[in-house]
């Protein structure tokens, strides 16, 4: 999934740079702040999800 | 724009660029298209699916670009 | 917003035909079932929000 990328293991971060145009690195107006919110919630919304699979979701 | 790159490679669209982010930025191979997303589907369901006008930016990527998860190249595997 | 949105009044629930990838409508891994549960947790946190700030929030 998308959410492996890990932005902290892009080198040198090259959106960050002068006269870089996010919208190159980045698509629908995300930046880094809520690209990574986004991913957080992917990953916590995916493994509740697992958890409450567990669970009989008849309790929902 | 610097097209160093031959457009004539950018005819398809970024898969990466496409869920949210592509770490080549404007070096891509890929085509990049900007799109408006979709904040029903940024809340979890659109009703409109691919007819939505905006983008839904999906979690997992094409299954011939699962092997890349880190985006190291733009070029897919030809799976068998 | 969309989490009151009934899916029993979606008309021929698109998602469910043959060749349909519930991925085009569904994010974050969700399906019919678990989505249905999600807004009736999202409605109801929203409902105690609501009552709580009613009280003093002070204290708390
Ligand atoms: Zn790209
Ligand atoms: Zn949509």
């Amino acid at each position: 999934p998308i959410t492996d990328v890990d932005l902290d293991n892009v080198e040198d971060k090259p959106w960050r740079k002068p006269g870089a145009d996010i919208t190159d690195y980045f698509n629908y107006g995300f930046n880094e702040i809520s690209w990574r919110s986004y991913c957080a919630k992917q990953k916590m919304l995916r493994e509740n999800k697992k958890m409450m699979g567990d669970l009989d979701m008849g309790d929902f | 724009m610097y097209l160093h790159i031959d457009p004539e490679s950018k005819q398809k669209e970024c898969p990466w660029y496409a869920r949210g982010f592509c770490k080549h930025g404007p070096n891509c191979r890929n085509k990049h298209v900007r799109k408006l997303v979709c904040q029903n589907y940024l809340t979890g369901f659109c009703p409109d699916g691919l007819n939505c006008p905006n983008g839904h930016p999906k979690y997992e990527l094409p299954v011939m670009y699962n092997n890349q998860a880190e985006g190291s190249s733009d070029q897919p595997t030809q799976q068998p």
